[in-house]
């Protein structure tokens, strides 16, 4: 496979999670579009790697998966404090904040 | 056609449609199962593109105790909680799509138009490839490692610190 | 010179931090008057006016004749308008920020370089901006935001302006500028962002939305200072910055401008006709004074700018008596509007004193009034006589806004109430009234002083 | 430095009383205003010896304003010392007049250092040797007419008179500033002598500008001499104490525009100094016509003022400066005597103006009635009274000058002149009167100066016609004897006809008062004054006012509020929606991209 | 590790162990919450000062990490800002009963991050640095007491954060795709390839979110406002300046050679739409913090005319202008701290001009500094960037700037004009904290000596360069 086709297939992944992420008003459903958006990033690094023949980009990859999981659990603490405070988890209900 | 393209075309399209079923459907729970489809999915990729360990990993950490945390939170915080239509708020969706279609047809521009150089590099033999990239780990990337492991213990203490102050919340209220 | 007259405000400023209360008035006073025969002993004995820029810290600060008037009018009005700042809430930090206010206007009068220049300018908003805002009346609120914005949106044309020139140029230097070739047609565009701040400043018709209401906004010393420096200012910034730096463009806008000057003139004279009180007598009175002297101010003739220094000098003074006694007034009758009558049976040194301010304002020969106004018209005459007599009619305007005001606040009937003016109030009028008539009967003493400049500025402009 | 001293002590005199306010005592400040003047009129006296051997007496006391020729300096010659003699002389006997005049008043310290400084001022118009300066002491005259018109501020008729007069006079300033100012563009000088010296050399002032100037000068001459159509001002002004008016019109301020006229006439353009003739004749005319009809004292007189100085534009407009000169001083005689008169009248019949209400005063009132009645001659042109010669001085120069229309003109005033005047003495002091009022004769103070007033307009003219009496360059114009014969029976008739019609009281006058009557209001010119002038006025800074200032005002605020509108709707952008926002940030990166893509190459 | 990599990263492993010890430490025996800041507000000073005194000199762990001046600079910045948003904070941790180790020990590894933005000279480490100064921030938003919209501004700002990250990680994909690398070194060796020139387009996007750019600066009214006072200010200047620090990095990466490339057009867009969209913003506000977060997002927009208009010789202008602005905003914040109420409006600001004269007259130099009224050093900052503007050739933006400066005015006034009020009969008397006071006022007096006599920073900032 050229790793054209792998890029548009992070491409693709990553416009998806764009999608969730302005579509969906669920905090967690936002969360888990981020994560695919992620995921998108390491197909691409991934691919290219393998074009390149080094493993700079599986190591990134690794970092990425680091990160990702670090984002998620702030991220699940956040939404657990507001979950518990706030009997919905919809981000763009009537909010304080505005103007 | 060769197994890689098979395992792209495949995985690929399981990946793509349970991600569009991760981000279209309005359960929260079924986007979060959906997406550990993709994870697994993308796992199965990175073995067709060579990367094994990666693949491991996707599978260890991602689609594993992540999604696990995921799912266990969103069954926690109520997984009937599933997204109201939209009402009195000014209707986005359209713009939403059109964002995304349009994010999509540049990038595939690029990319159709890029072009991914092609170095030549002596490609290391399947076998060595673990050790070289502990030694990529650990020698050029050591600051990333580091500095990946700082943030962990950030996110633990960040974690911690919402946890205190649930209890400190809860004291007071109760 | 220069040094000095900046850094005693400063002291005085400075001084008010200290627990000093009751003193902080008589030190601004002093503070004004030393400046005042600071810069007077400079203007007339001659150092600070021997060379035309005279260099005292390095290239940035100097005075000349023209600005050595204003100083020693700066200094005079300061110390006036702290005279008549009686009575204040906290006057530690009245005073401070009205010495700061000194400090400011008499840097923009000392600056020679553009960045400093703009940098006093526009300082000089701030303690106006809060004098005005809290010890100002009941209309400060709007008052003060419409004169910030307003002014505020002048300057930033002008910085603007500066930026691109000295970055064109290389130099922030006024000298340095002066011999800069540009031009003709960015010339005039430099001249309008420089103009803008001017104009708005001074006001030159019609960017005079601000002034009514600063006018009867402002505590009345600050309102004083308003028109007496603050507004000198940018007629200064016209006569000393535009038409040096610009001579081409000037003269290509002059017509427009003067145009715009003579009706202005004209219109606040018609408006200060319809004011019944005396706050807005003074404000539209103003205005068409500004104007008529922003008219010569943009001439860049010698002739116009020795009027401009008459002119701006005599204005300085005069609105100075006349806001002290609209303030006097306003302490015997209760309010600032002027439907009052009869007042003149029971105050007639009131009534003398207020009759000589008016007829100094409208321009009475022997008065310093009718030499400004004179001089102005004269200049005006040599390249727009047609101008020149539109502005003339002020003559008979500017009689009906004053005897109309002196018959409804005088004459009739006698008033209830109203002691005539005492030991205090006569003592810092006198000294205003002699100098109108000084600046009146010999305006040479101002003039002569600064022959030099005004040559050079002649030479400049061909 | 002696002609410096003429103007120096009212000057003075006027700064030492306002100065000194209330110390000085109302009697002292009366003495020391009038000695004043009478030192005033002793320097000016002084100089005629000195004027035997030179032609001008020159003083330039120092610089004034940064402009050539704006100096402090005065100039005299023969003629206009006749005139500051003439000045010095009548002021200074209403002066005294006035001491007993305002024996009651409050006001006597601003009254004379005003009265003072009005003297001044009108010297200064006479003797300054440039137009700035002249223009200054036109201006003060101005101001002080106000000051003293205005001098009883508790009635509303003073007031309004005050601002009228000196508005309307104002007007002239400003046609008068223009005309220095044109004038100081072309010649680049203020200096009297250098501009006619100028002036004379190209020719008479011919360019457009200098036409226009000219023009301007005239029109301040006229406000100040109360000509048509700047009159206005001076019947109200009668509103001031009398000896204030006898100040105005004999003395001073409304001789102001002769002296112009003959000061400047070489410089003046041609057609200028003819309108100058024509408006004056008109206006004589037309003001006597006016004053026919008057039932108030002081207006007929006030009127008569206008008329006579209308008669003296016509001499100097035809450049017949000697008649305009002894024209201008016989009037000031016999005019003080007159107002002068008719204030003790007034006073002691206990401030009655109406003619038509007091009455065989005479007897009472010898004094003041005899004076009166020189004066009366004098008004009617007939002899040997001074106005017999002056006027006929006129019409001569009206001949001489080939004016018939201006020559009717004259003859017909006259005749109209003597027609009133008579009226007015056998009104007031003849016919019988209708009310019973206890009158008797003033105090000494006021009597003395109205009789040596009267003594002069007696023997002045005859001294002068007969060459006895120098007041300065120029002669006569031979009057032919006919014209004498012409002049003498017009006013005789018009003397005889008026004594006749009113010798039993206005009420059996009345037919010819219903016609008289109907001039009374001035042809309408108030009115015209009032809706071309007046109202036009009011209405334009009205329409400013709320117009131009509101719309100015409301533009400022309609920017504000659209900085505000703008700014809620960019507001509403932050919403508080996360959604919107992901898509401005996600929009954003896909705008970056594209452009990057496409574009930045 | 050798001697460069260790001097390279001394000031950020002095702030990681900081915060380490800080709550190893608070594990062992409680820490009171004034200790803590105290502790954390040295460990930051020192990382400043780590910064300056180890100095310009080679790049460590193989060019991943610069110590150019830029990182010294920046990396000083950032330690001093740090000590003084500490020094605020003392006395606030404790008045909610969070855990004051574990706060202060975020606070510092918020400020790692930053340093390490600020140095990196890779993507990858950008990337980590970020995320190490975004988490903590994150949880940090969220500490307000019994206010849903405490948890609800974290969360917008988790959301947006995390989308931001990811678009700026894209942008690195895409960056090693076309180069098969991603050190800084490597992007300015590039070609015109539209991979590359798409990821440098991403990551300028995911950069321009810290910096908080129009249109990315959505989140920052939202999480300054829920965010408690000294973690504002903290968001408000360290995220700010690392994020200019890491853009001016990437433009000057890519901007010399065969492969420059021409910047100016998106800057210059993002930054007119910055000014404006913030500064109407900010007019109708009557949250002062809220008003203040729009304030700094118009600020960045200055910043970004610099960048516009001189690209990697922008250094010293922006230098000059993020210094300034740190003291200036950590100034108005800090007054903000001093209030009684965490989250005022203007109202509650009347009276505390007749209460706390000093606090009012510092608030006073911070505002006008802010408008950019001479004699503060804000007008100065201001004018170097216009002149750099104008020298660029970018006089529209200069109109546009000095024209918003006008428009900010209205807004800055008001803030100032509500504190001379009449009090209210129900305000509480701000409490009297003379550890912040002090902070505030040495701010203050920062800000009128820099705009009397700039050369000093200056000479100091010319030093940022490459």
């Amino acid at each position: 496979m050229p790793t054209q086709a792998y890029l548009l297939l992070g491409a693709l992944l990553f416009s998806l999670g764009t999608l969730g992420v302005v579509l969906r008003t669920n905090a967690l459903a936002m969360l888990i579009s981020v994560e695919l958006m992620l995921n998108a990033v390491n197909v691409t690094f991934v691919a290219a790697a393998r074009e390149f023949g080094d493993l700079d980009g599986q190591v990134i990859a690794f970092f990425v998966i680091a990160v990702a999981a670090a984002e998620v659990a702030v991220g699940l603490a956040i939404v657990i404090d507001l979950a518990r405070r706030k009997r919905s988890l919809d981000v763009d209900e009537a909010s304080e904040l505005r103007g | 056609m060769t197994a890689e393209q098979g395992i792209f075309a495949i995985a690929g399209g399981i990946c793509v449609a349970s991600a569009a079923n991760a981000v279209l459907r309005r359960d929260p729970l079924v986007s979060a199962l959906s997406l550990t489809v993709t994870l697994a999915s993308l796992a199965v990729i990175y073995l067709g593109l060579g990367a094994p360990l990666l693949a491991g990993v996707q599978i260890a950490v991602f689609a594993g105790p992540v999604m696990v945390l995921l799912v266990f939170v969103v069954m926690l915080v109520g997984a009937g909680r599933i997204e109201a239509p939209r009402v009195g708020r000014p209707p986005i969706g359209g713009a939403a799509i059109l964002v995304s279609v349009a994010l999509f047809a540049v990038l595939a521009s690029v990319i159709l138009r890029g072009t991914v150089p092609t170095l030549v590099a002596d490609r290391p033999s399947a076998t060595d490839r673990v050790g070289a990239l502990g030694e990529l780990l650990f020698g050029k990337y050591l600051l990333g490692l580091e500095v990946t492991g700082i943030l962990l213990l950030a996110a633990l203490i960040a974690a911690v610190v919402i946890v205190k102050k649930r209890s400190s919340d809860r004291e007071r209220s109760g | 010179m220069p040094v000095e007259i900046l850094v005693i405000p400063l002291i005085v400023a400075l001084a008010c931090a200290l627990p000093i209360g009751a003193l902080a008035r008589p030190l601004a006073v002093l503070g004004g008057l030393i400046v005042a025969a600071d810069a007077a002993a400079g203007l007339w004995l001659g150092y600070g006016v021997s060379s035309p820029m005279d260099p005292a810290i390095g290239s940035i600060l100097g005075a000349d004749g023209f600005s050595g008037a204003m100083l020693v009018l700066t200094g005079v009005l300061f110390a006036t308008g702290a005279a008549a700042s009686t009575g204040v809430r906290s006057p530690r930090g009245y005073f401070a920020l009205w010495s700061l206010l000194q400090v400011t206007v008499s840097g923009v009068f000392l600056a020679r370089d553009l960045v400093l220049f703009f940098i006093f300018w526009e300082a000089m908003l701030v303690p106006l901006a809060l004098l005005m805002w809290l010890w100002g009346g009941a209309d400060r609120r709007a008052a003060t935001f419409r004169f910030v914005l307003y002014t505020m949106t002048g300057s930033a044309l002008f910085l603007i302006g500066i930026i691109a020139l000295g970055v064109g140029a290389g130099t922030f230097s006024i000298p340095a500028l002066a011999g800069y070739r540009l031009s003709e047609g960015s010339q005039i565009a430099f001249a309008v962002l420089f103009l803008a701040a001017f104009a708005v400043k001074l006001p030159l018709f019609p960017f005079h939305g601000w002034l009514p209401r600063a006018y009867a906004a402002a505590p009345l010393p600050v309102a004083l200072v308003l028109s007496g420096i603050v507004a000198k200012t940018a007629v200064y910034g016209i006569a000393r910055i535009c038409v040096p730096l610009f001579p081409l463009g000037m003269s290509d806008l002059a017509p427009g401008l003067v145009a715009l000057a003579a009706v202005g003139t004209l219109y606040g004279a018609l408006l200060a006709t319809r004011q019944c009180d005396t706050r807005g007598l003074i404000a539209f009175s103003s205005l068409s004074h500004l104007n008529l002297i922003g008219l010569a101010a943009v001439l860049g003739t010698v002739e116009a700018a020795r009027a401009v220094i008459v002119a701006s000098v005599s204005h300085g003074l005069v609105v100075a008596a006349l806001f002290l006694l609209a303030g006097m007034l306003a302490s015997r009758t209760g309010s600032s509007a002027f439907a009052t009558g009869g007042l003149a049976a029971r105050a007639p040194v009131l009534a003398m004193f207020t009759t000589f301010a008016i007829v100094a304002a409208i321009g009475v020969p022997g008065t310093s009034g009718f030499a400004g106004e004179f001089l102005v018209l004269a200049s005006a005459y040599v390249r727009f006589p047609g101008a020149g007599l539109v502005a003339t009619l002020v003559v008979i305007v500017a009689a009906v806004y004053g005897v109309r005001f002196l018959r409804a606040t005088f004459f009739g009937a006698g008033a209830a109430r109203g002691d005539d003016l005492s030991r205090r109030e006569r003592a810092i009028l006198i000294p205003l009234f002699v100098l109108i008539l000084v600046v009146g009967l010999a305006p040479w003493t101002l003039t002569d002083s600064v022959r030099l400049v005004t040559a050079q500025t002649a030479e400049l402009h061909r | 430095m002696t002609l410096a001293l003429v103007v120096a002590f009212p000057l003075a005199a006027a700064i030492l009383i306002a100065l000194a306010g209330g110390r000085l005592g109302r009697r002292t400040t009366g003495v020391v205003a009038s000695l004043a003047i009478f030192l005033s009129f002793g320097a000016a006296a002084s100089m005629i010896a000195t004027m035997l051997s030179r032609p001008l007496i020159e003083a330039r006391i120092g610089p004034w304003l940064p402009i050539a020729g704006a100096d402090f300096a005065l100039v005299v010659d023969s003629s206009m010392l006749a005139v500051t003699l003439t000045i010095t002389g009548v002021s200074a006997l209403i002066s005294v007049y006035s001491i007993g005049y305002l024996a009651h008043d409050r006001g006597t310290q601003r009254y004379f250092a005003a009265l003072d400084l009005f003297v001044a001022a009108m010297l200064l118009i006479v003797l300054a040797s440039n137009l700035a300066l002249l223009f200054a002491g036109w201006e003060l005259v101005g101001l002080c007419s106000y000051l003293l018109i205005g001098h009883v501020r508790e009635r509303p008729a003073a007031g309004a008179a005050a601002v009228r007069a000196f508005v309307v006079s104002r007007v002239g300033d400003a046609a008068f500033l223009g005309g220095i100012l044109l004038i100081a563009t072309s010649f680049h000088t203020l200096d009297l002598a250098q501009i006619a010296g100028v002036a004379i050399e190209h020719g008479n002032m011919g360019t457009d500008p200098l036409v226009v100037a000219s023009a301007l000068l005239l029109v301040g001459a006229l406000a100040k001499s109360a000509q048509f159509p700047l009159h206005v001002w001076l019947p109200d002004a009668m509103e001031g104490p009398t000896p204030v008016s006898a100040l105005i019109q004999a003395a001073t301020m409304v001789t102001g525009g002769v002296v112009l006229l003959m000061r400047m006439r070489s410089a003046l353009a041609p057609d200028v100094l003819q309108a100058a003739a024509i408006i004056g004749g008109f206006t004589a005319l037309g003001a006597a016509l006016v004053a026919m009809g008057q039932r108030d004292l002081r207006r007929v007189l006030a009127w008569s003022t206008i008329s006579q100085v209308g008669l003296m534009f016509v001499a100097a407009g035809l450049g017949a400066v000697f008649a305009a000169r002894f024209h201008l001083i016989s009037h000031a005689l016999f005019k003080a005597t007159l107002l002068l008169g008719s204030g003790s009248v007034v006073h002691a019949a206990s401030d009655e103006l109406d003619i038509g209400r007091l009455g065989g005063l005479g007897r009472r009132m010898r004094w003041t009635a005899g004076a009166f009645a020189v004066g009366t001659l004098a008004l009617a042109a007939l002899p040997p009274v001074s106005g017999f010669f002056s006027n006929e001085g006129i019409a001569a120069a009206a001949l001489a000058e080939s004016e018939p229309f201006l020559l009717g003109l004259a003859l017909v005033t006259s005749f109209i002149s003597a027609f009133y005047a008579a009226r007015l003495f056998v009104l007031v002091f003849v016919a019988r009167p209708t009310v019973e009022r206890e009158v008797h004769e003033s105090s000494v103070v006021m009597v003395i100066p109205i009789a040596i007033l009267a003594a002069g307009a007696l023997v002045f003219g005859g001294l002068v016609s007969s060459g006895v009496l120098p007041i300065g360059s120029g002669r006569a114009d031979e009057a032919p004897i006919s014209i004498v014969a012409i002049s003498f029976a017009i006013a005789l008739a018009g003397f005889s006809l008026g004594w006749l019609t009113y010798r039993h009281g206005l009420e059996r006058a009345r037919p010819v008062e219903e016609v008289t009557g109907r001039l009374a209001n001035g042809f309408g010119v108030d009115w015209v004054y009032r809706v071309t002038f007046e109202q036009p006025f009011t209405a334009i800074a009205r329409e400013l006012d709320t117009g131009a200032e509101r719309a100015n005002q409301l533009a400022i605020d309609g920017l504000v509020l659209l900085v505000r509108a703008s700014s809620t709707l960019v507001r509403r952008v932050q919403a508080g929606y996360v959604s919107r926002y992901e898509i401005l940030l996600i929009g954003g990166a896909v705008a970056l991209l594209a452009y990057w893509n496409w574009s930045a190459r | 590790m050798t001697t460069a990599d260790a001097a390279a990263i001394a000031p950020v492993a002095a702030l990681a162990f900081g915060a380490c010890l800080i709550v190893a430490i608070d594990l062992l025996g409680k820490l009171g919450s004034r200790a803590s800041a105290s502790l954390g507000a040295i460990v930051a000073l020192g990382a400043a000062v780590i910064a300056v005194a180890v100095g310009p000199g080679a790049p460590g762990f193989g060019a991943m990490v610069a110590r150019d001046g830029v990182a010294v600079f920046f990396v000083a910045l950032i330690g001093t800002v740090t000590a003084a948003v500490l020094v605020l904070g003392a006395g606030y941790v404790t008045r909610d009963d969070l855990p004051p180790g574990e706060v202060v020990a975020l606070l510092l590894f918020s400020a790692a991050g930053a340093a390490l933005m600020a140095s990196a000279n890779d993507l990858l480490i950008l990337f980590l640095g970020l995320e190490l100064l975004s988490l903590p921030l994150y949880v940090l938003a969220g500490l307000h007491r019994a206010r849903i919209h405490g948890d609800e501004g974290a969360l917008t700002y988790f959301l947006l954060g995390a989308s931001a990250s990811a678009v700026l990680l894209y942008g690195t994909a895409l960056l090693y795709a076309a180069t098969a690398q991603t050190t800084f070194t490597g992007l300015g060796r590039s070609t015109h390839n539209s991979l590359y020139l798409a990821g440098l387009a991403l990551v300028l996007g995911g950069l321009a979110f810290k910096a908080a750019l129009v249109p990315f600066h959505t989140w920052a009214p939202d999480a300054y406002e829920s965010a408690r006072t000294p973690v504002t200010a903290q968001m408000a200047v360290v995220a700010k300046v690392a994020a200019f620090a890491a853009l001016l990095r990437v433009i000057a990466a890519t901007s010399y050679g065969e492969a420059a490339l021409d910047w100016q057009v998106s800057l210059a867009a993002l930054a007119a739409m910055t000014i404006v969209i913030a500064d109407l913003s900010a007019l109708g506000q009557r949250r002062v913090k809220r008003l203040l977060a729009y304030s700094s997002v118009s600020h960045a927009g200055y910043v970004a005319i610099a960048l516009a208009a001189a690209g990697a010789a922008a250094g010293p202008t922006i230098a000059f202008y993020l210094a300034v602005y740190a003291a200036l905003t950590i100034g108005a914040f800090g007054v903000l701290t001093l209030l009684p109420n965490d989250d005022p409006t203007l109202d509650d600001l009347a009276g505390l001009a007749r209460r706390r004269p000093v606090l009012v007259g510092a608030l006073g130099v911070f505002l006008f500094g802010l408008t950019g009224v001479p004699p503060t050093a804000g007008f100065i900052a201001k004018l170097y960037v216009f002149e750099a503007a104008a020298r660029g050739q970018l006089l529209w933006l200069v109109a546009l700037g000095v024209l918003a400066s006008v428009v900010s005015a209205a807004y800055y006034l008001r803030v100032l004009l509500a504190c001379f009020a009449p009090p209210r009969l129900d305000a509480i008397a701000p409490g009297r904290a003379r550890v912040g006071t002090a902070v505030v006022v040495v701010a203050a007096v920062v800000v009128l000596a820099v705009g009397l006599l700039p050369g000093p920073l200056l000479d100091a900032a010319r030093t940022v360069r490459f």
